[in-house]
């Protein structure tokens, strides 16, 4: 063994790259809070924005009882009738709306509405279109072809209206909280489902070339296995951003919902929606503040769900964070979404050329977007 | 003779998340006008820090001291560009010194034509007509090899090829007749031949120009080829400046050495005889009369054409035969068809025609179910261990899955055992088992991915350029371990590389692949010894030999070739 | 400088088989690139018209819709008979199939108009809305998306990012009332809605209102009057709904730059001392123009989305209000006709985006 | 006159020569009287062509309008005799023959938006001579015969112009110019501008138009009306503001908020099969079913939706005519609550435990959000509060999109439900038959042979006042069983610029909106 050298010690260090060979734990690694870890400056001021303002929503959602001063239907206090469009008082700290129910309540019980369609939305499409770009992406062919010229179709016609078709086909227009939970959580995903589908399926198509999966084929393991042990998991990058975007997109599709007569009933449930398209009558009489909150929490909402989802793409982006490591331009096909889209930013590349190659690639090169 | 730039005392750190890097630290060096300075150095040492320190470009988030003193080529001025800012910065960029890419593909902008981009360059530092920048384009791209220059002007980058693009970065470069240039990896993107016909160009810059150059680079060859004089780079610091030859001759450092050492060399000693001898194993001998492993009569593939496209024939009647026990190199230039065999024979390509037999099974029309037995008996190491790994699994969790997917064993903790085994024989560390791919250097994936190849004990193994994506002196040892493994287990294999002199290191037999053709096979000392075909001829000849005094010889060589080919 | 040629070059003609060859591309090219994506416009259509059939189909009949609060279920039933609508829904569709394919779109249900002239004149409407925002979009989005880029991470960047975010997260019918608020009632300088004031329109509609277009049929009256009374009732609509798109575009701009403004051409630029301006607006901007124009194409998409709440706050009388009425009629002839449109307009931006983008990029051109 | 509607505040006396622009959030279906059915379609036709009945302004009876006369001449023959020397606006004469043709397209066409149900009782049309029509008829003596002449179903159309057996294209109306109602249309753009001036040879039954010129203006939001009318920009409101618009603008001095009694109503209907105890429901009870609905009227109070809910612009109503009809009574105002139209609770319960119901009553009661204004969901919401104050009754409350709320009302899937009715004619009977006859368009299975053969008696009584007794009678029968429970009457109501004059004219019991009242000035 005299002429061999053993692996040295330098070399093994010096190699080592700038990550440290140490095992991160599972919670350093969770998305957002990795993402928090390795933003600065703006960067992370606008993500913690971001997160704060998603905790409140989310903590207001699921404490709503205990935080707001009555219920959300109720039109009277003790004996005492509010009264409609009554000024901010004592009583009613936000003053009542056009049917009489406390502004402040409604607000607070409103995030509950906008918190389960976005979960029930996200849940309903985030599996069906992952499902369907995953097989799509990996095993191409026709089919592939078929379902990105639906999925781009879908993506093409404005997705208020096909919300409100999906509403009135599923529930004929909305009645219980559920019930409208679930139409516009349903219509939503409908719209939702070729966004995922497209993301997935582009990353499924990067992933698809890489070394590890071509390596996964050259030892025999079966496509099942492929697809779920090497390609599912590696394609899911751009996840969490979309998830974020697809959830302030759903909150203003419900406020459209609304603002079109296609809100959750009033005493069913309160939707911020609902309760703005009702107030727009007020406004214009000087009565702001039946309009105001429901709008202030439409706005967070969204400001934060979008400050969250845009830092994560720029963290996730090496050429978008800030104080990236050198050695940190790795050649990420970098696929991010705007908010009611999902958009490219591909450098344009040599790569991108060879994409527009044939059909196959003409393809290949829309799902990316 | 003066200096174009004095270096003094360079220290330059980065912020990062992980806390400051220092990247050079006390760097002092100096450049004379119309001389080629070599810096070399193992990957992440700081050459290309100091470099693009002299032009101060260097990132927000670095931060320098110690003084870099450019001086203007008529010496009509002298900076420092440590303590430069904003349009005075701009003003010396280019002008003094100039810098020319590694990559030409990135380094030219997509969307503009050439002209207009080698227009810019002036334009930044003098007002000038549309008609003169455009006449100035046309010169420079004469100057430097463009053919029909006064066409070629108005072209997009992706008109050109690789070399021509790089000619173009480099006209760049020399028309604001700058007194350096700085060359990071000039060719390192380039194929052999096509490296060669830059080198010839870059040397002539000095001659002609009196431009100084500044060259980094890992190829020991380039650097015997070109430079004056050379730095070695270790750590941030520079551990040695020599005379080229001096330094050939004579290596001070304990690393230059070792880098030295590390440098495969055409004809020198093979690893495979080196392996044997040290560990006093048998001399394997292959039996020719055994039944090949691989057998391809006549084999083609065609890659579909698409849209109008016309198909591509990528391999075009190939014959080739790997015995038992047989190391079979394969060379030739970029997109000769090298990965293509390779995978045809790991059922990833279908063949189109002629005949393939792997292992025995007929690869024409193959299907999978008949295939899939087989595969137990193929490793494979890919060119890049980057991105071979799934960064989802641990490296023990790659390396056990193909006894998963085959059964052998039933998830990757029983597996332990046979990957620790492996680990061990392929000199990583157990404990590396439990890191994801990323928490390794390239070399140690390198060596990951041979183990995750050989757990099965394949009796064929198929290594794609195994180590063009390492360092040097990685590089070394990769191909020493490779070596032993193969003389200890005695697999056959075909390894690709498009460095002759690493296939020369480690095949028993080399073909020669060209445009899909096999123009040559044959031992290595036939081969590259006494090549017959004229391809082969000049490709040998492309090749820089890591010494100043026998390079000088062959560049003649390679100049003659070229004037007669 | 001398001027003898270095370097004779033998790689001057690419190697057919090198890598290069392959961005090398036929003239033909870009033609048969632009057929298919062309060509892609009719299975998108196929396929949301019969999306919307079945959907339509699957939500009632028009007949329901407007009589169901004054008939019985008898009458209701002989009349749903009468018009057909209780056949397989197979045979309707292939029926409405055949008639599409014919070029007959049929004549609405709920209003007895032709579909054609209902697609023309609510058509032309929106378009006239969605050139407006796109125009707003496009002059806030761009310039601040470079400075965005330029300055990124600064303070500059982070306030107008937020503001893009929340042009974009305040819902469009509520920025309408506010900006009607401030710019009618309060400062009395703007209308409140509509595209015209009633002379105007009287005016146009005398002078034959051709086009639908009203500033196009505002200018051929000749009137200045007319003009500025149809380009003043644009603007708050116009701002609406091209400041939630301009947020968008902010963004996209942003980002893309960024991208380009780290790539190693510009750095290649920047090394030889062109100027940070000049690198901003032309070395990097050129390259990003390609992604981001892509994506403004499918952005129309969601500027038709934005159309409906848009059009409805500011009695813009087109075709994504027009849609909502016609659904909730139930008019499946209508919808169905209007979808076509859609479907049309925003497949065939998508090509022109395409065009417009083989433009730019000459990797595609040639 | 150019674009000057941006400078509000100046009372809307910007548009020239006096002319009037009025706002509506009506929507026009169609010009053809054969394609429409609804009030925005109606507003237009009204205005534009002639009608062999009409109401005079200020009173809720028709009488005969371009006709001289008009009367039974034997049972099932209504005859009409037209004024002479009768002219259509392009020229062509208006004869009997234009009359015949009027109403055999109506019953040709039969199309599915259009008024032919209406003609039910109609079997053919004569033309006697070009100023006489005779009317034959299924069923003899029809009192209703002749407000129908005044409906939906009733315009006359131009022979010349439209087509016998298809609707006819707006634009081809309007090119043709076939009108003869106080207006004729000058410049029409669907559901967004209409032009009309004043028809100098109208021959009906009103009086010339005050206003030679007037614009109505279509609006999508009424907000933007409600904008438009407070800025000045146009000079009329009229249809529909929303309660806080209306509230908001009568503390306005540059307008004026005006209204008249409104015929449309709204009611909670009960399916008499699945209500609480009802013949198909658990435990089937007539008299506890009756108790169930007798509680709800008792428990109902109309004064906070009408004030709260609408600000006044609905009025209660307590019986099944509106008020401002002949033979409308307060019947239910009587039998339930406390008397004087505020609920009893005390009596609710009481009736409920005389009947042995438990309580609280599990009630479903459905509502539409999309076809009776934006404020259903706020009144629903009040009325569940209401019958659940007490304890009496625990409501589930669900809203349905119209055309599945048509269908399943008609399909026993509401137990209770919202319905609004807009008459097609100012008569009792409207109100009546559709409602109460054994088969009716309700489908609630409501059976009581009495007020059937009631309802049918009043139609053929020709004596007014012995038909008023009858239709007082009926509302009596009615509000004892509760088929329906009505409990709001929307007025009429418009929003004026402080200059405009006519409206008391117009805004009266025959609920048809007349441009020709109004003066700007
Ligand atoms: N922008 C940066 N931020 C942080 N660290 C950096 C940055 N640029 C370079 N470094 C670090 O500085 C050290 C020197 O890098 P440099 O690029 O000069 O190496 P090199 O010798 O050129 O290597 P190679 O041969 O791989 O090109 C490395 O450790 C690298 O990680
Ligand atoms: N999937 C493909 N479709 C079409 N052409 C291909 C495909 N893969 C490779 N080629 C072409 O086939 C030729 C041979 O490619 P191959 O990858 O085998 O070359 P190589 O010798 O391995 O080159 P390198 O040294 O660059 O790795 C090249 O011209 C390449 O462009
Ligand atoms: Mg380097
Ligand atoms: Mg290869």
């Amino acid at each position: 063994m005299t002429n061999l050298p053993a692996p040295d010690a330098t070399l093994l260090v010096a190699h080592a790259g700038p990550a440290t060979p140490e095992h991160t734990s599972l919670w350093k690694r969770l998305p957002v809070v990795r993402h928090v870890r390795t933003s600065v400056g703006l960067q992370r001021t606008m993500l913690l924005i971001g997160i704060v303002l998603m905790l409140v929503f989310i903590v207001t959602a699921a404490f709503a009882p205990l935080l707001a001063p009555y219920g959300y239907a109720q039109l009277s206090s003790g004996d005492v009738n509010f009264g409609s469009q009554q000024p901010p008082s004592a009583q009613n700290l936000l003053g009542t709306t056009v049917g009489g129910y406390d502004v402040l309540s409604r607000t607070i019980w409103g995030a509950r509405p906008a918190f389960l369609v976005i979960v029930v939305a996200v849940t309903l499409s985030i599996f069906a279109g992952v499902a369907l770009g995953l097989v799509s992406g990996y095993f191409g062919g026709w089919v592939d072809r078929v379902l990105v010229v639906i999925a781009d179709a879908l993506f093409a016609f404005p997705s208020l209206l096909l919300a409100i078709v999906v509403a009135i086909v599923i529930s004929g227009g909305q009645s219980s909280m559920w019930g409208g939970v679930m139409a516009a959580a349903i219509s939503l995903s409908v719209v939702m489902i070729p966004q995922y589908f497209r993301v997935v399926r582009a990353e499924v198509v990067r992933v698809k070339a890489e070394a590890f999966v071509e390596s996964a084929r050259v030892i025999g393991s079966g496509h099942l296995r492929i697809m779920g042990r090497h390609v599912l998991r590696n394609s899911t990058r751009t996840l969490p951003l979309i998830l974020t975007l697809n959830c302030s997109e759903a909150v203003l599709t419900l406020a459209g919902l609304g603002f079109l007569g296609f809100g959750i009933e009033p005493t069913a449930a309160a939707d911020w929606g609902y309760d703005l398209s009702k107030s727009l009558s007020d406004v214009t009489s000087g009565i702001w503040w039946t309009a105001v909150p429901p709008g202030v929490a439409i706005v967070l909402t969204v400001l934060g769900l979008t400050l969250v989802g845009e830092s994560l793409n720029d963290l996730a982006d090496p050429r978008l964070r800030t104080r990236r490591a050198a050695k940190a331009a790795v050649p990420l096909s970098p696929v991010t979404a705007v908010p009611g889209g999902v958009a490219t930013d591909r450098v344009p590349g040599v790569e991108s050329i060879d994409e527009l190659e044939g059909p196959t690639d003409l393809f290949d090169e829309r799902g990316d977007r | 003779m003066t200096n174009v730039v004095d270096i003094t005392n360079l220290h330059v750190s980065f912020a990062t998340d992980a806390g400051t890097v220092r990247a050079v630290e006390g760097v002092t060096l100096q450049v004379a006008a119309g001389e080629v300075l070599a810096i070399v150095g193992e990957s992440g040492s700081g050459k290309t820090v100091t470099a693009r320190s002299i032009l101060g470009l260097l990132p927000e988030t670095a931060l320098s001291s110690g003084t870099v003193m450019l001086t203007r080529k008529d010496g009509s001025a002298t900076h420092d560009i440590v303590t430069l800012r904003g349009s005075d910065l701009r003003d010396v960029r280019g002008r003094d010194a100039a810098m020319v890419f590694q990559e030409p593909s990135t380094a030219l902008n997509p969307v503009f034509p050439v002209g207009w981009q080698i227009a810019e360059g002036l334009r930044a530092h003098r007002k000038l007509s549309d008609k003169d920048a455009r006449t100035q384009a046309i010169d420079v791209l004469r100057l430097v090899g463009i053919p029909d220059p006064e066409h070629r002007v108005d072209h997009y980058p992706h008109q050109f090829s690789g070399g021509q693009k790089q000619r173009i970065v480099i006209a760049q470069a020399l028309v604001l007749d700058p007194g350096l240039i700085i060359a990071d990896e000039p060719t390192t993107a380039l194929d052999v031949t096509v490296q060669a016909e830059i080198l010839d160009l870059l040397r002539r810059l000095p001659q002609e120009f009196g431009s100084a150059i500044v060259l980094i680079t890992h190829n020991m060859g380039v650097v015997a080829d070109l430079a004056d004089r050379v730095a070695v780079m270790f750590n941030g610091e520079i551990v040695e400046q020599a005379d080229v030859r001096t330094l050939f001759s004579s290596p001070q450092h304990p690393y230059t050495q070792r880098l030295l050492d590390a440098v495969p060399r055409v004809g020198g000693r093979r690893l495979r005889d080196r392996v044997r001898v040290a560990d006093e194993l048998e001399a394997m001998v292959v039996d020719e009369s055994a039944t090949p492993v691989v057998e391809a009569s006549d084999l083609r593939i065609v890659y579909p054409g698409r849209l109008r496209q016309p198909s591509f024939t990528a391999v075009d009647g190939v014959n080739l035969a790997i015995r038992p026990g047989e190391v079979l190199g394969l060379v030739g230039e970029s997109g000769s068809g090298k990965t293509t065999i390779g995978r045809a024979i790991a059922g990833l390509t279908p063949i189109s025609g002629g005949s393939l037999k792997v292992h025995g099974v007929e690869m024409l029309d193959v299907k999978e179910r008949v295939f899939r037995p087989v595969r137990k008996r193929i490793g494979f190491v890919f060119q890049d261990p980057a991105t071979s790994f799934n960064p989802l699994l641990t490296i023990a969790q790659c390396v056990a899955e193909p006894m998963v997917v085959h059964g052998l064993a039933p998830n990757p903790e029983e597996a332990r055992p046979r990957v620790d085994e492996l680990m061990e024989a392929v000199q990583l560390p157990k404990a590396f088992g439990d890191r994801f791919p990323h928490e390794l250097s390239g070399g140690q994936r390198q060596r990951a991915s041979l183990a995750r190849a050989l757990i099965l004990g394949p009796e064929l193994l198929i290594a794609d350029e195994p180590t063009s994506a390492l360092d040097v002196s990685v590089q070394a040892r990769v191909l020493d371990l490779f070596a032993r493994l193969q003389a200890e287990l005695g697999f056959a294999c075909l390894f690709i590389s498009h460095d002759l002199a690493v296939v020369d290191l480690l095949a028993h037999r080399i073909a020669v692949l060209h445009r899909g053709v096999l123009v040559e096979e044959g031992t290595g000392d036939e081969v590259l010894g006494a090549p017959k075909h004229p391809y082969t001829q000049r490709l040998l000849a492309s090749l820089p030999v890591p010494d100043p005094i026998e390079q000088a010889a062959r560049r003649e060589t390679w100049r003659n070739l070229r004037a007669h080919g | 400088m001398t001027s003898t040629t270095i370097g004779a070059p033998t790689d001057a003609a690419p190697a057919p088989a090198s890598p290069a060859a392959k961005s090398k591309r036929s003239g033909g090219h870009l033609g048969s690139y632009l057929l298919v994506r062309f060509l892609l416009i009719f299975p998108t259509i196929f396929i949301l018209v019969t999306t919307v059939f079945v959907l339509m189909r699957a939500t009632g009949d028009p007949i329901t819709a407007s009589l169901g609060g004054r008939l019985t279920r008898e009458q209701l039933d002989e009349r749903i008979a009468e018009a057909g609508y209780d056949r397989p829904i197979l045979v309707q569709y292939l029926e409405y199939l055949g008639n599409i394919f014919r070029g007959d779109f049929g004549t609405t249900i709920s209003d007895n108009r032709p579909v054609t002239e209902v697609v023309m004149t609510y058509g032309a409407a929106t378009l006239e809305l969605a050139f407006y925002a796109l125009l707003v979009a496009l002059l806030v989005g761009i310039p601040l998306g470079r400075i965005a880029a330029a300055r990124r991470d600064k303070g500059v960047d982070a306030s107008l990012r937020i503001s893009g975010i929340l042009a974009y997260a305040t819902p469009v019918f509520f920025a309408g009332i506010l900006l009607k608020l401030i710019f009618s009632v309060w400062l009395g300088w703007l209308p409140v809605a509509g595209r015209a004031s009633t002379d105007a329109q009287i005016e146009l509609q005398r002078n034959g209102a051709e086009t639908g277009i009203f500033l196009i049929d505002a200018i051929s009256t000749g009137d200045p009057a007319v003009v500025l009374d149809v380009l003043e009732h644009a603007i708050l609509p116009a701002l609406a709904l091209g400041l939630l798109t301009g947020g968008i575009f902010l963004r996209l701009v942003r980002t893309n730059v960024i991208g380009t403004l780290s790539t190693g051409y510009v750095e290649a630029a920047r090394s030889r001392g062109v100027n940070e301006r000049r690198l901003l607006r032309q070395h990097a901007w050129r390259p990003a123009l390609v992604p981001i124009i892509t994506v403004i194409g499918l952005q129309v998409a969601l500027l038709l989305s934005g159309a409906v709440l848009t059009e409805k706050t500011f009695e813009w009388k087109g075709l994504g209000f027009q849609l909502v009425q016609y659904l909730l009629a139930r008019d499946f002839v209508a919808v169905q006709g209007l979808v076509v449109l859609l479907a049309v307009v925003v497949a065939l931006t998508n090509f022109v985006v395409d065009v417009i983008a083989a433009l730019v990029d000459p990797r595609i051109r040639y | 006159s150019g674009a000057n509607d941006d400078e509000g505040g100046d009372g809307g006396s910007t548009s020239a020569g006096g002319a009037l622009t009025i706002g509506t959030t009506d929507k026009v279906t169609s010009l053809d009287p054969a394609g429409s059915y609804d009030n925005g379609s109606f507003a237009v036709q009204n205005q534009v062509f002639p009608f062999l009945m009409n109401t005079p302004y200020g009173s809720p009876d028709v009488e005969p309008d371009i006709a001289v006369s008009a009367e039974f001449t034997a049972p099932t023959e209504y005859t009409v005799t037209l004024k002479p020397d009768l002219k259509w606006a392009n020229g062509n004469d208006l004869t009997s023959s234009d009359v015949k043709f009027s109403f055999d397209r109506q019953l040709a066409i039969a199309d599915e938006n259009g008024p032919s149900s209406l003609l039910y009782n109609l079997d053919s049309v004569d033309a006697v001579d070009d100023t006489t029509v005779v009317f034959h008829l299924k069923s003899e003596n029809d009192q209703i015969f002749p407000q129908i002449l005044s409906s939906p179903a009733g315009p006359i159309v131009d022979d010349e112009v439209f087509a016998a057996d298809a609707l006819t294209p707006d634009n081809e109306i309007v090119d043709a110019n076939a009108f003869a109602g106080q207006y004729t249309i000058t410049s029409y753009s669907f559901n967004e501008l209409i032009s009309y001036e004043a028809y100098a040879d109208y021959a009906g039954v009103l009086p010339p138009a005050k206003t030679a010129e007037v614009n109505v203006k279509y609006y999508a939001d009424s907000s933007n009306l409600k904008l438009d009318i407070q800025e000045g920009n146009i000079d009329v409101a009229f249809r529909s503001l929303s309660a806080t618009d209306i509230a908001d603008l009568s503390t306005d001095d540059n307008v004026k908020v005006v209204d008249g009694p409104g015929g449309e109503i709204r009611y909670i209907t009960f399916n008499f099969d699945t209500q609480p105890f009802g013949t198909k429901a658990d435990g089937a009870d007539p008299a506890k079913a009756l108790a169930v609905r007798q509680a709800v009227a008792h428990l109902i109070d109309r004064a906070p939706l009408s004030e709260q809910v609408y600000k006044g612009t609905y009025t209660p109503l307590y019986s099944y005519v509106p008020d401002g009809l002949t033979g409308a009574t307060e019947s239910l105002k009587g039998l339930y609550g406390d008397g004087d139209g505020g609920p009893d609770a005390a009596k609710a319960k009481a009736t409920l435990e005389a009947a042995g119901v438990t309580t609280p009553v599990a009630l479903s009661l459905q509502y539409s959000n999309d076809h009776y204004g934006p404020s259903s969901a706020d009144e629903y919401a009040l009325i569940k509060d209401q019958l659940e104050k007490d304890g009496l009754f625990a409501v589930d409350l669900q809203t349905t999109e119209w055309v599945q709320y048509s269908k399943d009302r008609t399909a026993d899937v509401y137990p209770a439900y919202q319905l609004g009715w807009f008459p097609d004619y100012s008569d009792a009977d409207n109100y009546l038959t559709p409602f109460f006859l054994t088969e009716n368009f309700l489908s609630n299975h409501y059976d009581n042979p009495e007020v059937n053969d009631l309802i049918l008696e009043q139609a053929t009584t020709a004596d007014a006042d012995a038909r008023t007794a009858l239709i007082e009678e009926i509302q009596d029968k009615v509000a004892a069983d509760l088929s329906t429970v009505p409990y709001l009457q929307g007025a009429q109501v418009a929003v004026v610029g402080k200059d405009v004059t006519g409206t008391e004219d117009t805004l009266d019991a025959s609920f048809k909106f007349r441009y020709g009242a109004l003066a700007n000035g």
